[in-house]
C-alpha cells in the first residue's frame, strides 16, 4: 500500500481547557474518533489513529507540538486549530512540511486568503460568512437600521466591518457603533447607547464570554423586549446553552449545522450525545466532517501523500452530516449553505437543546468569499 | 524574627559548585539538538534566559515584578515587526527588540520603584496589564492573529537562520552570552551596591547612593534582558503573538524561578527547562495544565521554597558548613 | 434637553448610576482584599477565584439541591468563608513569618488550581442564574429604565461596605486585629488569641469575596473566568486607595466605578485603562495611595 | 541663640541651620530652631524624649522635609536637596537603630561605602576583583576602630556594640565633612563606651560632630558645646558647665539626680 | 517579703535561634513582690531569657513555672492570662494604633490593675499625644506607653526589658520611682537592665548572666563584696 508508515495519524490540535474549550475542545478529539469509527478504523487496508494536545491558547506551544507530530510522530494531518494566531502559525509551519491542516476552529479569513495554504483547509465558518448570514438576511428579514457593539481589536472590527457591508448592500443602515475595551465584564453602559440609539438590530460583534454577558445584560435592561433584536455574529449553541433560553430568548445567530436540522443531523446527534452527553455543535460536527473528507481522499487517492490528497480533497463534493452541497474552493476554503436562527424563548422550547428556531439558508456562494475575493496567491484567479 | 528566604543572599560557598554545574551545562547543551527535538530545546532556553533575567530582579535586588511579561511579550512584537514588515536582518531586529524593552522598562520602572515588595508586585502587574491592552487594540501586533510568517533570515548576512543547527547554536550562543552578562552584573561593583540596597536601603541612601537610580537601573537591566529572551523567542517560532504579554505569562515566569530557586544562577534554568517540558508533557495528557501549574506554586511555595537548586546546595554545603 | 459635551444630562446620570453599580463591585471585592491585606500582610490573589467561587456556590445550590437567591445570599459567602478558613488553617498560616511576597505566590497559585478545576468540570461558557422573582423587573426612574436588581446590588454593597468598616475601624476587635497585623506574636504574647483571629479575618475577606460572587450572579454569566480579570482591575483600585486602608478601598472603589462608568460614555475604548491610568497619577502624585497610612 | 564667641576666631560653621520648623499634621514637632555646628567641634544635641532631636536630624539630613526655615552645608544652601546628595556634599548620618548591612562581611560593609568616592559604584560591566582596590583603605579604616580582626564575618553575626562600632567605621569611609550621631553608645555596654568615645574624639579632629546622647558622662567628657532642646524649641546652649547649671536644663532633663 | 515558694521558677532552660544555640540552662527564681535584676553584657542572652520565659521562643526546652503552673505546655496566648506581662526590648508599639488604643489593647487578665486615667496621671506627654499614631512618639516616649499599657492589665508579674534605654535621666527617674511604687503595691518584678546604677537602686536581688547562663546569683546587700567579679564581667 501507499500509506506511509503504514497508518494514517491525525492528531486534533485545539483548546481543552482554556477560553475556548466550549468551542470543540474534549468534544471536537471524540467527534473525530467517531469519524474514524464510522469509516471503520482502516483506509486502504491501514489503522487509522487520532491523536489529539490542548495548545492552551499559545501558538508556541501548538507549533512545538505540530512540529514534534510531523517530524517525529508521523502525524498525517492536523485539524481543529481552536483560535486564529495558533491556526495561522500551524497553517504555516504545515505548509513548510507539506502537511494537510483543516481549520474547524478559528474565524479569520486569512486562512483561505493571505496566508493560505495549498493543504491547508477552512471547513465550518469564518467571519466573512458570519457577517453576511446574520447582516445580510436580517436586513432582509427588516432590520434595517443597526447599532454595532463592538470589541475592540482586529477581530471585532472585522466582523463588524464585514456585516455593515452586507446591512448597507442589502439597503440597511448603520446609526452607529460602540467600541469597547476586551474583556470588559459590564455591558450595561453599551447597551444603554445601543438601546438610545433606536436601531432595530444590535449587533454584538464580539466573542465567547464577552456576548453572552453582553446578551444576558440586555435582558435584564428589556432591549428585546422594549422591540430591539440582538444579533449576535458569532456565537454557537454551546454557549446558548450555558446563558439559558431565559437571558438568550430572541438572539439571532449565524450557523453552519444545528443538531435539529435534518435527520441525518439528528442521528448524529443523538450518537454524539450517548458519547458526550452533549450535543455537537457546529465545531464538532465540522471536524467530524473535516476527519471523514480527509479519509476518503485519502480512499480516493489510494495513498496519504499530500499532493495527491490534497488533490482530492479540492475536487471532491463534501456531502455529509455536516452540509450536503460543500464543495472545496482553490483557496482551501470548504464553501457550504449557513443557516440564520433564532433562539427560541423557554415556552416555545419543548425537550433539552431545543433551542432555535429556523429563520433563513444562506446559500454557499453568499456566505463565503470567492478564490478571486479571497486574496489568496496560490488560488486560481 | 522573618525568615526572608525570599531575599536571602546566595551563598557564598555555593560559588565552585555553580561552575561545575555550569561546565556540564554548557556541554549538555552542546550536544543536545542530537538527542532531545531542537525547537523545544531552543524554546527552553529562551524561556530560560527570561526566567534568569527575571531572577536578576528578584534575586539580587528583591523585587517580585508582576509585569515581565510586558518586556518578553513586547520585545517579541518589536522584532517580528522590524523583521516582517520592515524587513530588517536578524540582529537588528533583536537589538530593536532588546531597546524597545528597554524602554518599556524605563517607564514602568519610574512608576513602580517608588514603592515595595507586593506594591511593587501589583504596579507593575497593573501596569502590565495596561501594556496587554495596549497591544490588544494596536494594529501592528495584529490582535489576536499576531505577527505570523517571520522570516528567520540570515544572521550577520551569511548565517542561514532557516537551517535548524544554525538557529539553534545562535540560540544558544545568545542564551550564553546573556547569562554572562547576569551573572556579571550581579558580580560587579553595581551589584554589590544593589545588595546593600536590598539590605538596608536608608543606610545605602545615608551613604550617599540615589536608590531609585540603581533599583531603576536593574529594572532596566533584567526589561532588557527579558526583551533580548523575547527577540529570540519571536525569531525561533517566527511569530509573536498576544500570549506573551499577558500576566498569566508574567506568573509563569514566577513560577519558573521560584521552582528551581531564588537568587541560584542555575535555579531558573533549570525551573524553565521543567516549566516548559511539563507544558509540553501534559499538553497531551488530557490533565489540565492550569491546575497543575498552580498546584506546583502551592507545593513550592508550601514545603520547597528554596526551590530545586536551592534545595541542592542547601543539602551540598551543609556539610562543608558545619 | 440640557446637555454636557454632546451628551443629554439624563442619559450621563444613567451612565453615572451604571458606574455606580460597577463601583460596588470594586467596593466590595476591594474591601475583601484591604482586609487581608491589611490583617495579614498577603495580597490574596485568589480573591478572584474566590468571588468567582461564591457565584458557582450559588449556581450549584439552585440546581443540585433547589436552594433559591435569597438562602444562597447566606450560604454562599459562608461556604467560601468556611473555604478560606480551611485554606488560610492548612496553608496560609504556615507563611506569616516569610515576606510577604510568598503569601501573594500562594494565593496566585491558589487561583489557578480554583479556575482549573471550575473550567475542567463546567467548561467556560458559563451557566445562567436568573434574577430572584422579588427583583426582577426595573423601575423606570425617569431618565433611565433600572433593573430593581442592580438597585438592591449597590444598596446591599453599601450595608456590607460600611458595616465592615464599622467592625474593623470602631470596635475593640479591630484594633487587635490591625495590632496583630504590626506583631502577631507580641499581641499574643498579651494574651489575645491571633492565630484564631488572623483565621477568622481570612474567612472573613473570602466570605465578602463570595459575596460579591452571589450577588453578582444574576448579572454576570457565572463562569470560571469570572474573577481573573477582574480582579487585577480590583488591585489597582487597591493601590489607588492606599493598601491596607478600608476605607480608602470602599470610597476608592465607588470612585473608580463612576469615573469608569463615564470613560464609557465619552471615550469607551479606553474604559478597561482609566483605572490604570488614574492609578499611574495617584502613584505620582501620592506614592501611598489616597487614602494610605505610611508615606 | 547663637554661641558666644569663645575668643574672638572661632572655627568656621559648616552646618548650620535657622528658624527650622517641622508639623506633623497639626502637631509642631520642631520649632524656631537655629543651630550652627562647627568644623572640629563635638556638639551635643540633648533634651527629654520628644524633643525633637532625631527629627531635627531627620531635616538635617533631608530624611524630612522642613515646614519652614532654611539650612545651609559648607555655604550650600541644602533645604531642597535629596538625601543621597546632601550625603555626596559630605553630611553623613548614623541611625538611632543601628544600620548596617547584616549579610554582608565586615569588610564588604565599609567597601561599600568606599566605592562611590572610590569611583566604582555604577560599573556593572567589571567583575567584582575591581573592588579589591579599596581594600587596603577599608582595612586601615577597620584597623582603626578595633575590628580588622573580625573583617571576614558577617556584619549581622556581630554583638550590639560592635555593630555600632563598624557603622561608625562605614561612615568615616565617606570622609565626611559633617557627621551625625544619633545616640551612638545606646544600648552599648559599658566596655564599648570608652572605646566609641575615644572613637568620635579622634575622627572629630578634622570634622564636625553633631550627636545626640542621652550618657550625660559621655556628653560632659566629649562635647565641646551643647545644644538643649525642650518641646521642639531651643531651650539653651553653652558648654556642659554653662548648660548643667541651668536650673531649667535641670528641671526638664537633667532631674535632680547625679545620673 | 518572700514567701516559700517562688512565683516563677526557671530550671535549665535552653533556647534556639534556628539553629543557634542562644540559652545553655538558665536557672533562676523569682518570689512574690520582688524585683529582681538580669545583668551581662551584650548578647549574652538577656532579652532570649525573658522571650523564652513568655513563650516567644518557640524552640525552647526546660522547666517554666510559674505561680504552680507550667508554661512550657501553654500556648503563647494563655500565658498571660496566668498574669505575666512583658514588656520587650524594642517597645513593641504599634504604629496603626493610636495611643489610646496602644493603652487598652492587652486585654485586662485580672482585677488590681490602673485605670487609664491614673497612667494619664503617671505619664503627662502620653495624654497629650494619645490620638496619635503608636510610633510618631519619640523613642522615649514610646518606652513609657510600652511599660503603661502593662499596667492596665493587673498582672502579677512584670518582665521588663531593658526600661531605661534611650530615656532622658529625668524620665529614667522616674521609672525608677514607678518601679518602687509599683513594688508597694506587691508587683513581682524580673529585670533586665544595662543601667548598673539604675539597677542597684531598684533590685532586691541579681542574677549575672555569661554565655547564655546564670553564673552568679546574690542580694544587694553583697553588690559591694562582689564588685571584682562584676568588674570582671561587666567592666563597670
Ligand atoms: N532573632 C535572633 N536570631 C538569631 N540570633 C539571635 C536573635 N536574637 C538574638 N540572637 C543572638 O542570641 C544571643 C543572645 O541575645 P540576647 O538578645 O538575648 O542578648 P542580650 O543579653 O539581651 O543583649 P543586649 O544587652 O544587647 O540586649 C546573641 O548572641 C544574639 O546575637
Ligand atoms: N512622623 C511623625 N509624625 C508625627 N509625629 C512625629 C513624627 N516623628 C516624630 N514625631 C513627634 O515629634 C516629637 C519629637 O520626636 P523625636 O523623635 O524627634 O524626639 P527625640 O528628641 O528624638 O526623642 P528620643 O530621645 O525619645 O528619641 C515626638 O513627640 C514625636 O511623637
Ligand atoms: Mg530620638
Ligand atoms: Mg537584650
Amino acid at each position: 500500500a501507499e500509506i506511509s508508515d503504514g497508518k494514517v495519524k491525525i492528531g486534533i490540535l485545539n483548546d481543552q481547557s482554556g477560553v475556548y474549550a466550549d468551542f470543540g475542545g474534549k468534544w471536537s478529539v471524540e467527534a473525530a474518533k467517531m469519524a474514524v469509527e464510522d469509516f471503520g478504523g482502516k483506509v486502504q487496508g491501514a489503522p487509522i489513529e487520532v491523536i489529539s494536545a490542548d495548545h492552551q491558547n499559545k501558538a508556541d506551544i501548538a507549533s512545538n507540538i505540530a512540529r514534534q507530530w510531523y517530524d517525529t510522530e508521523q502525524v498525517d494531518a492536523i485539524m481543529e486549530l481552536t483560535t486564529s494566531s495558533v491556526a495561522l502559525a500551524v497553517q504555516g509551519i504545515s505548509k513548510e512540511k507539506k502537511k494537510i491542516d483543516i481549520v474547524t476552529g478559528a474565524a479569520t479569513t486569512d486562512l483561505t486568503g493571505k496566508q493560505c495554504s495549498p493543504y491547508g483547509f477552512h471547513w465550518a465558518y469564518d467571519t466573512h460568512s458570519q457577517a453576511v448570514g446574520t447582516g445580510g438576511s436580517l436586513v432582509q428579514q427588516g432590520g434595517d437600521s443597526w447599532f454595532f457593539v463592538t470589541v475592540d481589536y482586529a477581530f471585532g472590527y472585522s466582523l463588524k466591518d464585514q456585516t455593515t457591508k452586507f446591512v448597507e448592500g442589502h439597503g440597511g443602515k448603520v446609526l452607529g457603533e460602540v467600541r469597547y475595551p476586551l474583556g470588559s465584564t459590564d455591558y450595561s453602559s453599551f447597551l444603554l447607547q445601543a438601546q438610545s440609539s433606536g436601531a432595530k438590530v444590535i449587533g454584538l460583534a464580539n466573542a465567547g464570554l464577552d456576548t453572552s454577558n453582553s446578551i444576558k445584560q440586555a435582558a435584564e435592561f428589556g432591549i428585546v423586549q422594549g422591540g430591539q433584536r440582538l444579533a449576535a455574529l458569532l456565537f454557537t449553541l454551546a454557549e446558548v446553552h450555558g446563558l439559558g433560553l431565559q437571558a438568550a430568548q430572541g438572539v439571532v445567530l449565524t450557523e453552519g449545522f444545528y443538531w435539529d436540522r435534518d435527520d441525518k443531523s439528528r442521528e448524529f446527534a443523538q450518537r454524539f450525545f450517548k458519547r458526550t452527553n452533549r450535543m455537537p455543535n457546529m465545531i464538532q460536527a465540522a471536524t467530524y466532517s473535516a476527519v471523514t473528507q480527509y479519509l476518503k481522499a485519502i480512499d480516493k487517492a489510494g495513498t496519504d501523500e499530500t499532493e495527491a490528497v490534497a488533490k482530492q480533497l479540492h475536487s471532491m463534493p463534501v456531502n455529509d452530516v455536516f452540509t450536503a452541497n460543500g464543495k472545496v474552493q482553490s483557496d482551501g476554503n470548504m464553501v457550504h449553505d449557513m443557516y440564520l436562527y433564532q433562539v427560541k424563548s423557554p415556552a416555545e422550547s419543548t425537550k433539552e437543546w431545543d433551542y432555535y428556531k429556523y429563520l433563513a439558508t444562506i446559500p454557499g456562494n453568499e456566505a463565503f468569499l470567492s478564490e478571486k475575493e479571497s486574496g489568496c496567491p496560490t488560488a486560481v484567479q | 524574627m522573618a525568615e526572608l528566604t525570599l531575599r536571602e543572599t546566595p551563598a557564598r560557598t555555593s560559588a565552585r559548585l555553580e561552575w561545575t554545574l555550569v561546565g556540564l551545562g554548557i556541554l549538555a547543551l552542546l550536544v543536545a539538538p542530537f538527542l532531545v527535538y531542537p525547537i523545544f530545546l531552543m524554546k527552553m532556553l529562551c524561556f530560560a534566559l527570561f526566567a534568569c533575567a527575571f531572577n536578576l530582579l528578584l534575586g539580587y535586588t528583591g523585587l517580585l515584578s508582576f509585569g515581565h511579561a510586558t518586556f518578553f511579550g513586547g520585545a517579541a512584537y518589536f522584532t517580528a515587526h522590524a523583521i516582517k514588515v520592515w524587513g530588517w536582518p536578524p540582529e537588528a531586529g533583536i537589538l530593536l527588540g532588546m531597546a524597545g524593552a528597554a524602554l518599556l522598562g524605563l517607564v514602568m520602572g519610574f512608576f513602580a520603584i517608588r514603592r515595595q515588595g507586593i506594591y511593587f508586585a501589583m504596579i507593575t502587574l497593573a501596569l502590565s496589564q495596561m501594556f496587554f491592552f495596549f497591544c490588544v487594540q494596536a494594529p501592528f501586533t495584529e490582535g489576536e492573529d499576531g505577527i505570523q510568517g517571520v522570516p528567520r533570515g540570515i544572521l550577520l548576512g551569511f548565517l542561514d537562520l532557516n537551517v535548524s543547527m544554525n538557529m539553534y547554536y545562535f540560540v544558544l550562543a545568545v542564551f550564553l552570552i546573556g547569562v554572562f552578562a547576569i551573572w556579571r552584573i550581579v558580580n560587579s561593583p553595581f551589584g554589590m551596591i544593589l545588595r546593600s540596597i536590598r539590605e538596608n536601603e536608608n543606610r545605602a541612601i545615608s551613604l550617599g547612593y540615589s536608590v531609585a537610580n540603581y533599583k531603576l537601573g536593574a529594572f532596566v537591566m533584567s526589561a532588557t534582558l527579558a526583551g533580548l529572551a523575547g527577540a529570540l523567542k519571536a525569531i525561533v517560532f517566527q511569530f509573536a503573538t498576544l500570549t506573551d504579554v499577558t500576566w498569566q505569562m508574567s506568573g509563569e515566569v514566577i513560577l519558573m524561578t521560584l521552582l528551581g530557586g531564588i537568587g541560584t544562577m542555575v535555579g531558573p534554568i533549570i525551573g524553565a527547562s521543567l516549566v516548559v517540558g511539563l507544558e509540553n508533557t501534559l499538553a497531551t495528557s488530557g490533565f489540565p495544565v492550569t491546575i497543575a501549574t498552580g498546584l506546583i506554586f502551592m507545593v513550592c511555595v508550601l514545603i520547597f521554597r528554596r526551590g530545586i537548586v536551592g534545595e541542592l546546595y542547601a543539602r551540598l554545603l551543609k556539610p562543608a558548613k558545619d | 434637553m440640557t446637555m454636557i459635551f454632546g451628551i443629554p444630562v439624563q442619559a450621563l446620570l444613567g451612565q453615572l448610576l451604571v458606574g455606580l453599580i460597577n463601583g460596588s463591585f470594586y467596593a466590595m471585592l476591594s474591601l475583601g482584599l484591604a482586609v487581608i491585606f491589611g490583617l495579614l500582610r498577603v495580597i490574596n490573589f485568589a480573591h478572584g477565584a474566590q468571588y468567582m467561587l461564591g457565584a458557582f456556590v450559588g449556581y450549584l445550590l439552585l440546581t443540585h439541591l433547589g436552594i433559591g437567591y435569597w438562602p444562597a445570599l447566606i450560604l454562599s459567602p459562608l461556604i467560601v468563608g468556611v473555604f478560606g478558613i480551611v485554606v488560610e488553617r492548612l496553608a496560609l498560616s504556615r507563611l506569616y513569618d516569610l515576606d510577604p511576597l510568598y503569601g501573594l505566590l500562594f494565593t496566585f497559585g491558589l487561583a489557578l488550581v480554583l479556575e482549573g478545576v471550575f473550567r475542567y468540570y463546567y467548561g467556560v461558557s458559563g451557566n445562567p442564574y436568573t434574577v430572584p422573582p422579588l427583583l426582577s423587573g426595573g423601575t423606570n426612574l425617569g431618565f433611565m429604565f433600572l433593573p430593581n436588581y442592580r438597585g438592591w446590588v449597590v444598596v446591599a454593597s453599601l450595608i456590607v461596605c460600611f458595616g465592615t468598616w464599622a467592625l474593623i475601624e470602631k470596635t475593640r476587635l479591630g484594633s487587635y486585629l490591625r495590632a496583630a497585623t504590626e506583631n502577631p506574636r507580641l499581641v499574643q504574647a498579651f494574651g489575645v488569641n491571633v492565630p484564631l483571629l488572623l483565621t477568622l479575618t481570612y474567612g472573613l475577606g473570602s466570605a465578602l469575596a463570595g459575596l460579591a460572587g452571589i450577588l453578582a450572579a444574576p448579572i454576570y454569566q457565572v463562569s470560571p473566568l469570572m474573577g481573573s480579570d477582574l480582579i487585577i482591575v480590583v488591585f489597582a483600585v487597591v493601590v489607588v486607595g492606599g493598601m491596607g486602608s478600608i476605607l480608602g478601598a470602599i470610597v476608592t472603589g465607588y470612585m473608580l466605578g463612576l469615573a469608569e462608568g463615564l470613560t464609557k460614555v465619552f471615550y469607551p475604548e479606553a474604559s478597561n485603562l482609566v483605572v490604570f491610568v488614574i492609578m499611574a497619577i495617584v502613584l505620582l502624585v501620592r506614592p501611598a495611595g489616597l487614602f494610605g497610612r505610611d508615606a | 541663640m547663637a554661641p558666644p564667641d569663645l575668643n574672638g576666631n572661632e572655627p568656621r560653621v559648616v552646618l548650620s541651620a535657622r528658624g527650622l520648623r517641622r508639623d506633623f499634621a497639626g502637631f509642631v514637632a520642631v520649632r524656631n530652631v537655629d543651630l550652627d555646628v562647627r568644623h572640629g567641634n563635638i556638639h551635643a544635641l540633648i533634651g527629654p524624649n520628644g524633643a525633637g532631636k532625631t527629627t531635627v536630624f531627620n531635616l538635617l539630613t533631608k530624611f524630612l522635609a522642613p515646614t519652614n526655615g532654611r539650612i545651609e552645608l559648607l555655604g550650600h544652601d541644602i533645604t531642597r536637596t535629596s538625601p543621597a546628595k546632601v550625603a555626596r556634599m559630605g553630611l553623613v548620618r548614623s541611625f538611632q537603630i543601628s544600620a548596617i548591612f547584616p549579610h554582608l562581611s565586615v569588610l564588604d560593609n565599609v567597601r561599600v561605602a568606599l566605592q562611590r568616592p572610590g569611583g566604582l559604584a555604577v560599573q556593572f560591566w567589571r567583575s567584582l576583583a575591581a573592588l579589591d582596590r579599596l581594600t587596603p583603605r577599608a582595612v586601615e579604616l577597620l584597623r582603626s576602630v578595633g575590628l580588622d580582626d573580625a573583617r571576614n564575618r558577617l556584619a549581622g553575626d556581630l554583638s550590639y556594640g560592635r555593630k555600632r562600632v563598624l557603622e561608625i567605621a562605614t561612615t568615616l569611609a565617606l570622609d565626611p565633612k559633617v557627621l551625625l550621631l544619633d545616640e551612638p553608645m545606646a544600648g552599648m555596654g559599658h566596655e564599648d563606651v570608652g572605646t566609641v568615645s575615644d572613637l568620635i574624639r579622634s575622627v572629630a579632629k578634622d570634622r564636625a560632630v553633631l550627636m545626640v546622647e542621652h550618657n550625660l558622662t559621655v556628653v560632659a567628657d566629649l562635647c565641646d558645646w551643647i545644644t538643649v532642646m525642650q518641646r521642639g524649641e531651643v531651650l539653651a546652649a553653652g558648654d556642659y558647665a554653662t548648660v548643667s547649671r541651668d536650673e531649667r536644663v535641670k528641671v526638664a532633663y537633667m532631674g535632680t539626680a547625679d545620673d | 517579703m518572700t514567701s516559700a515558694s517562688p512565683l516563677l521558677a526557671v530550671r535549665g532552660l535552653n533556647a534556639w535561634y534556628g539553629e543557634s544555640h542562644a540559652l545553655h540552662g538558665v536557672d533562676l527564681e523569682v518570689f512574690r513582690g520582688e524585683t529582681v535584676t538580669l545583668l551581662g553584657r551584650n548578647g549574652v542572652g538577656k532579652t532570649t531569657t525573658l522571650r523564652a520565659i513568655i513563650g516567644l521562643i518557640r524552640k525552647r526546652t526546660g522547666q517554666v513555672v510559674f505561680d504552680g503552673k507550667d508554661l512550657m505546655r501553654l500556648p503563647l496566648h494563655r500565658t498571660a492570662h496566668q498574669g505575666i506581662g512583658f514588656v520587650p526590648e524594642e517597645r513593641g508599639i504599634f504604629a496603626t494604633l493610636t495611643v489610646d488604643e496602644n493603652l487598652i489593647l492587652p486585654p485586662v487578665v485580672a482585677e488590681g490593675g490602673m485605670s487609664v486615667d491614673e497612667i494619664f496621671d503617671l505619664f503627662p506627654n502620653l495624654k497629650e499625644r494619645r490620638n496619635s499614631p503608636g510610633t510618631r512618639l519619640s523613642g522615649g516616649e514610646q518606652q513609657m506607653l510600652a511599660i503603661a499599657r502593662m499596667l492596665r492589665t493587673g498582672v502579677k508579674m512584670l518582665l521588663l526589658d531593658e526600661p531605661t534605654e534611650g530615656l532622658a535621666p529625668v524620665i529614667v527617674q522616674r521609672i525608677g520611682e514607678l518601679l518602687a511604687t509599683l513594688k508597694k503595691r506587691g508587683m513581682t518584678i524580673l529585670l533586665v537592665e544595662q543601667n548598673f546604677r539604675f539597677a542597684s537602686r531598684v533590685a532586691d536581688r541579681f542574677y549575672l548572666m555569661e554565655h547564655g547562663k546564670v553564673v552568679a546569683g546574690f542580694p544587694t546587700g553583697e553588690l559591694a563584696d562582689r564588685m571584682t567579679l562584676l568588674h570582671e564581667v561587666l567592666g563597670v
